[in-house]
């Protein structure tokens, strides 16, 4: 689980500093006087074969990034660079010649699946765009079936008649009927009910292991998060603020917004569970953020320095984390924030639970 | 709700354009030269001249647009082909008679239209409900042009209740104007109050199936209160749209009920010019009441934001 | 009250049955007992204008002054005129040219607005602006106004009109498929497909268009309703078909003119244009429950 | 029917043998079907299953708010402080709603109507069912928002729902609810539709609100973690019956229903370096239930006997399953 897939050979996705805006407000005349920054200067990395899980709350703009790196949206600023070319101004055949590597699944079955059409059309729709043959789009649509776990007569129901699961394994089968290398898995379970969710996952990572598939897995639930990734990266209002193994960042987190968020998950097993961190108020709007750290206004250790000066992505080991409590302060210098935090609650009395 | 309402007026002036344009390019539809087919068969050549440089053909229709349009903003539409006599001063002369019958047929519609409509809603599926329904698809069926005949005969002729045509400006007998005014506007006010009678209903049954309708009904409050305050006035934002619709349609039939109960309106005038291809009086009619309509629809639009506070913020 | 249809939904989708859309749209559409009258009435006006000669009991030019506004009796089953016309015939030669008329005004409505309107939805930006402007505009004057502007310029005759009626209801199909064409492409498949490589011509046409066809479908036959009624409203002013053709709307106007005399002469021409208008709308509103999405109902 | 864990000591809510039908294409459907429970004072029970359960109806019933038409109560018993509720007429019932017993929905973006302020919705729940002026009632209002944790109260009143946050609105639903001090709170997935932070924020403060006033609190969720965390006692529904019930302790220790097992097997992050377990197969459609026992054809305990009679919910020390095996399979929990 904790061992990255590969190493050596070239990243299947390299994203450096890309950035995304969006036009939030217009004055009288219709002209834009304020954007929302979705995502700001992120980069990220991943190998073949290996899964990189991408946490978030709303408003993060874990979802934006998946789009931007699927081409769907233009990026601002950055590079995304997919299997050594730089798709990040793709466009036309170089663009359709990428997208066979990169398949995207998307969070909501019912809507990324056309009402209208028969679950065998659903699948083969990427075969066709890419003049697959008749004969072998049916013998290919029907082993993607049994791949994903569906039947032979499924493909000839229309998706409506589906369960959210069953939606969900034609929408899989869809993105991997041209065999990508990497496939972006935006909130792929969340819409899923407990029972249905472990059925989904567990598919994503017989399909990986089967595949050598490489997965952006974009979720809000840390615990899905961490049991499908080799690493994770966290986002906050548009910032990378935290990556690393998954085990590390999960039991170890080093950001105190990775702490907070870790705290708050409802965990149904009393003996791991962690001291509850409450953060006050919420996201303050990607329209107007926060000067210095975005994090500091809910932050129980920021310090002046923060409300100043925008913390940079440094590496510790393999996690690499942008708060100044690294940086400067107490010095944590890659530590766990956990301490501090600890240490913090024991000072003032309250009792830990 | 100013930003809103500056926002929605600047919308305003290219549609204004577009509608001027409009009617100035009716003109360049007719077949041939103008001059030549709105004169007739048998015009001389001096009443074709005449023609020609009264509509100022001669000139490029850039240049004619621009003073077409100058002059309209001034109040001028130039002058009717035959009798000569202002298209200005005609439109202002008719104009009352026509927006009083709008007027009344569109405050009928909405007295019938909206509680009728708001009953069938919150009583949905009841025998009332559906008799209400099958009477506003049939409603909405009727043409003008069927309703007027059948109301004169009934109301004008059988009973002699209301004068079956003719018309009373209101500044001679207030009580007569009304009276003259009543069949008509009836016969033009069923159709809408069948429009604004489903839409209302529609909006009412939208509307009570959304979730803050169930939080009312959770927090245990009143039938009234859920009705009167938070179902109906959530529901009226499409019912104000209908209602806005309605009056250009108002406008439209206006034309054939003026013809029909013989009223001294726009409309009736506007028949005339169409048989005498009085294309200046044409295309002055249509500019005045599209821009009337232009405005209606802003003010309508402008009024959601009283409805919906989310339209105003967004502006 | 949605909470019934919330916690049903999963259950209920596992529960149905394999079934083709078609399937499903005519199961749903048998269900409904007054859109099916509507189709039926609606096809047998039809089927006895094209077939008219054959129909009609009588020449429906033939005057006959002794018959002088007969009343209905075995001869004139819905009695003649004031020229001794038989009622009946004459209306079922005016189907003729109240359906034609119809139709001519919907082809032009739809040839003008669909096109436009796909496009305007899907690519949006500029395109889109100067497209809605320009219906927002023809939607700012009145229908009959427009209509008869035209007619007056262009003269008089059935043709013109209807192609006036035509241009007047080209917008209300260009809103209704723009928005609907709006709506499919917020749908996640549209992206789905574009991450697949399927270039945008080949979205519009595979997923676009036929799910804008529903919509549209409902909205043809309420226009072939609003045609109807618009041209029979033309030529009862005497502005579409000139005697002695004559459509539902000239029998009307002819009728008008002997009101006292004779009321049978509005009524059944009224009639005629009532229910057939009356047809279009309830079809179309059966066609749009029997449309309507899937995930809503069930 | 009624069983030891499912009563409480002094109920506040007594729910028995309840059935509720809704009207779908396959006919009347029972969509809930011989629900007994009990809701003790100040006592916190969830109520938790997978979507399509019954869970959402179950708590509805007992607002009353099952629509005419669509659905119906067909059978049982729904009693309030010993109060029939099923036996009261439409007018009666809207008294109690909001004044004895209150609702906090799912979706706090739209359970608010958008064309008021919060302040004249506060005001009007508050008037309708206390004898307040205006203005008392809108100085409580600025009390109750405050108390919920909303800052600076005295603007925040005269906003309109869509200037606040998915995390204030709920805030301001729950003072709605509260307002009239009920006795009994139902929460219907009051957390789902927020974010992991917020959802921490709202849940403490339901729990702060409860000790203080001590009302009873019916959680319904489908989240397992909300249900441990705060939850005293447990109701698991699956197909529109209960199939177990228990105190939370025992519920998670050690689990006496097939189908509470697989769930919790199916939980990510529970045994983080093992392989999901998920439950195969979907939830039987209503209109073709299994003969026997509803979980059979899933559940990888079943036996013969599971296919044939369909199980009654049976005591078992102090709490009850609807399984066959119930006493002696040793199903594994989530371990302490």
């Amino acid at each position: 689980m904790n061992t990255t897939g590969s190493t050596a050979s070239t990243p299947i996705l390299e994203v450096s500093e890309v950035s995304k805006s969006f036009p939030a407000s217009k004055d009288v005349f219709g002209r834009v006087v304020a954007r929302l920054q979705a995502v700001v200067e992120a980069s990220l990395t991943i190998n073949p074969g290996e899964t990189l899980g991408l946490v978030g709350e709303s408003g993060s703009g874990k979802s934006t990034l998946g789009r931007l790196v699927m081409r769907l949206t233009d990026v601002d600023a950055g590079r995304i660079v997919l299997d050594g070319d730089d798709i990040t101004e793709s466009n036309g055949p170089e663009l359709r010649a990428a997208r066979r590597k990169m398949q995207i699944v998307f969070q909501d079955p019912q809507s990324s699946l056309d009402p209208n059409w028969l679950v065998r059309d659903i699948i083969a729709e990427p075969l066709r765009a890419y003049g697959v043959s008749r004969a072998d789009r049916l013998s290919a649509t029907e082993r993607l079936l049994a791949d994903v776990g569906l039947e032979h007569a499924h493909g000839s129901r229309y998706a409506s008649e589906f369960s959210g699961g069953q939606r969900q394994r034609v929408a899989i089968a869809r993105a991997l009927a041209l065999e990508p290398n990497l496939v972006v898995c935006d909130e792929p379970v969340s819409a899923l009910d407990v029972s249905t969710q472990a059925q989904v996952l567990s598919l994503l990572e017989a399909l990986r292991d089967r595949r050598n598939l490489a997965y952006l897995f974009i979720a809000h639930d840390l615990a899905v998060v961490h049991h499908i990734s080799h690493r994770i990266a966290v986002m906050y209002l548009g910032r990378i603020v935290e990556v690393g193994p998954a085990d590390d960042v999960y039991n170890r987190p080093r950001h105190p917004y990775t702490e907070a968020l870790l705290s708050a998950m409802p965990n149904p097993k009393p003996a791991s569970r962690r001291q509850r961190i409450l953060l006050t108020g919420e996201m303050p709007s990607p329209v107007d953020p926060p000067p210095g750290c975005r994090f500091q206004t809910r932050c129980a250790h920021a310090m002046d320095l923060c409300r100043r000066v925008e913390p940079e992505l440094v590496a510790y080991g393999d996690v690499e984390v942008a708060c100044h409590l690294h940086d400067t302060g107490p010095e944590l210098a890659g530590a766990s924030v956990t301490e501090i935090s600890r240490g913090r609650s024991a000072g003032s009395a309250a009792p830990a639970s | 709700m100013l930003r809103l309402a500056a926002r929605r007026l600047l919308k305003v002036i290219p549609l204004l354009l577009l509608v001027s344009f409009i009617s100035f390019g009716l003109l360049n539809l007719v077949p041939g030269d103008p001059a030549v087919q709105i004169a007739g068969e048998f015009a001389t050549e001096e009443q074709i001249e005449d023609i020609r440089a009264g509509l100022g053909l001669d000139r490029p229709w850039p240049v004619r647009y621009a003073s077409w349009l100058g002059d309209a903003v001034r109040g001028d539409f130039g002058v009717s082909l035959f009798s000569k006599v202002s298209v200005a001063t005609q439109i202002w002369d008719r104009l009352p008679a026509t927006l009083s019958l709008i007027g009344l047929s569109l405050a009928i519609s909405a007295l019938i239209g909206v509680p009728a409509g708001t009953f069938a809603g919150w009583r949905e599926g009841t025998v009332l409900d559906r008799f209400l329904t099958m009477g506003t698809t049939v409603g909405v069926a009727v043409p003008v042009f069927v309703a007027a005949p059948v109301l004169i005969l009934i109301f004008g002729i059988k009973l002699d209740w209301l004068p079956a045509t003719g018309y009373v400006p209101i500044t001679a007998n207030p009580i007569d104007w009304a009276r003259s005014l009543m069949l008509p506007a009836i016969a033009l006010a069923l159709t809408g109050a069948a429009e604004i009678a489903r839409q209302t209903r529609a909006g009412v049954i939208d509307v009570k199936k959304q979730d803050f309708v169930r939080t009312a009904h959770a927090n245990g409050l009143a039938t009234w209160q859920v009705l009167g305050k938070h179902t109906l006035k959530n529901a009226m934002i499409p019912v104000i749209t209908v209602i806005g619709l309605q009056i250009g349609r108002l406008f439209g039939l206006s034309v054939l009920i003026e013809q029909i109960f013989n009223i001294p309106g726009l409309g009736s005038r506007l028949i005339a010019a169409v048989f005498e291809n009085d294309v200046p009086f044409i295309q002055g009619t249509v500019l005045i009441l599209g821009t009337v309509i232009v405005l209606v629809n802003a003010a309508v639009d402008i009024s959601y934001g009283y409805f919906n506070p989310r339209v105003r913020a967004a502006a | 009250m949605t909470i019934a249809d919330h916690d049903m939904s999963s259950t209920a989708v596992e529960s149905a049955t394999t079934e083709s859309r078609r399937a499903r749209f005519l199961r749903r559409f048998r269900r409904q007992g007054w859109a099916i009258g509507a189709l039926v009435f609606l096809v047998i006006v039809a089927i006895s204008a094209i077939f008219a000669p054959w129909v009609a009991p009588h020449d429906p030019l033939s005057q006959s002054l002794t018959d002088s506004f007969a009343g209905p009796g075995s001869e004139y089953w819905l009695g003649a005129d004031r020229l001794g016309r038989d009622t009946l015939s004459r209306l079922i030669f005016g189907a003729r040219y109240s359906l034609l008329a119809a139709a001519q005004a919907v082809l032009v409505a739809t040839v003008l607005g669909v096109p436009i309107g796909v496009i305007a939805g899907l690519a949006r930006g500029k395109i889109d602006a100067v497209a809605s402007l320009v219906a927002d505009a023809v939607l700012s004057i009145p229908a009959i106004v427009l209509a008869l502007a035209i007619i007056g310029v262009l003269r008089p005759n059935l043709t013109n009109a209807m192609i006036a009626i035509g241009i007047v209801y080209a917008p209300r199909l260009f809103r209704v498929v723009r928005s609907a064409a709006i709506s499919v492409r917020e749908e996640t498949y549209i992206d789905a497909a574009r991450a697949s490589g399927v270039g945008m011509l080949t979205i519009a046409r595979t997923h676009v268009i036929p799910n804008v066809l529903s919509p549209l479908l409902v909205q043809i036959s309420l226009a072939l309703g609003f045609a109807v009624l618009a041209e029979a409203g033309i030529s009862f002013l005497g502005l579409g078909v000139q005697p002695p053709d004559a459509s539902w709307g000239v029998i009307l106007g002819q009728g008008t003119v002997k009101l006292e005399e004779q009321p049978l002469l509005i009524l059944f021409p009224g009639a005629a244009i009532l229910l057939t208008v009356l047809a279009f709308n309830v079809l179309g509103d059966g066609l749009n429950d029997s449309l309507g999405r899937e995930i809503r109902r069930e | 029917m009624s069983s030891h864990a499912s009563s409480a000591v002094d109920p506040v809510l007594q729910i028995e043998d309840l059935a509720v039908e809704f009207i779908t294409e396959h006919g009347w459907l029972t969509v809930v079907d011989g629900v007994s429970f009990e809701v003790g004072r100040g006592e916190t029970v969830g109520l938790i299953g997978e979507s399509g359960c019954g869970k959402s109806v179950t708590a509805m019933a007992v607002l009353g708010l099952i629509e005419q038409r669509s659905g119906r109560v067909s059978r049982g018993c729904i009693r309030l402080d010993g109060r029939d509720l099923l036996a009261l007429d439409s007018r009666e019932m809207r008294e109690i709603r909001g004044r004895k017993v209150a609702m906090v929905f799912q979706e706090p973006m739209t359970s608010i109507d958008p064309a008021f302020t919060v302040g004249n919705q506060m005001v009007e729940v508050l008037r309708r069912h206390l004898p307040m002026s205006r203005s008392q009632a809108r100085q409580r209002s600025v009390e109750l928002l405050d108390r919920v944790g909303i800052t600076d109260p005295h603007r925040r009143i005269d906003s309109f729902p869509h200037e606040l946050s998915g995390g204030m609105r709920q805030r301001v639903l729950i003072a709605m609810a509260l307002s009239c001090e009920p006795d009994l709170l139902i929460a219907d997935e009051p957390t789902t539709a927020l974010d992991v932070t917020v959802q921490a924020q709202v849940l403490d403060l339901l729990a702060g609100l409860q000790a203080e006033m001590g009302m009873a609190v019916l959680l319904v969720t489908h989240d397992l973690g909300v249900v441990s965390e705060t939850c005293e006692r447990v109701i698991v529904m699956y197909a529109g019956e209960i199939v177990e019930t228990a105190s939370t302790d025992e519920l998670f220790a050690r689990p006496l229903h097939p189908y509470t097992a697989a769930m919790l097997a199916s939980l990510p992050g529970l045994h983080p370096d093992e392989p999901l377990d998920p439950i195969p197969g979907i939830v039987p459609p209503r209109h073709a239930l299994p003969p026997g026992c509803w979980f059979e054809p899933r559940c990888e305990h079943a036996i013969e006997l599971c296919g044939s009679g369909h199980p009654t919910l049976v005591a078992v020390g102090g709490r009850s399953a609807r399984c066959l095996r119930a006493d002696d399979l040793r199903l594994p929990g989530v371990g302490s």
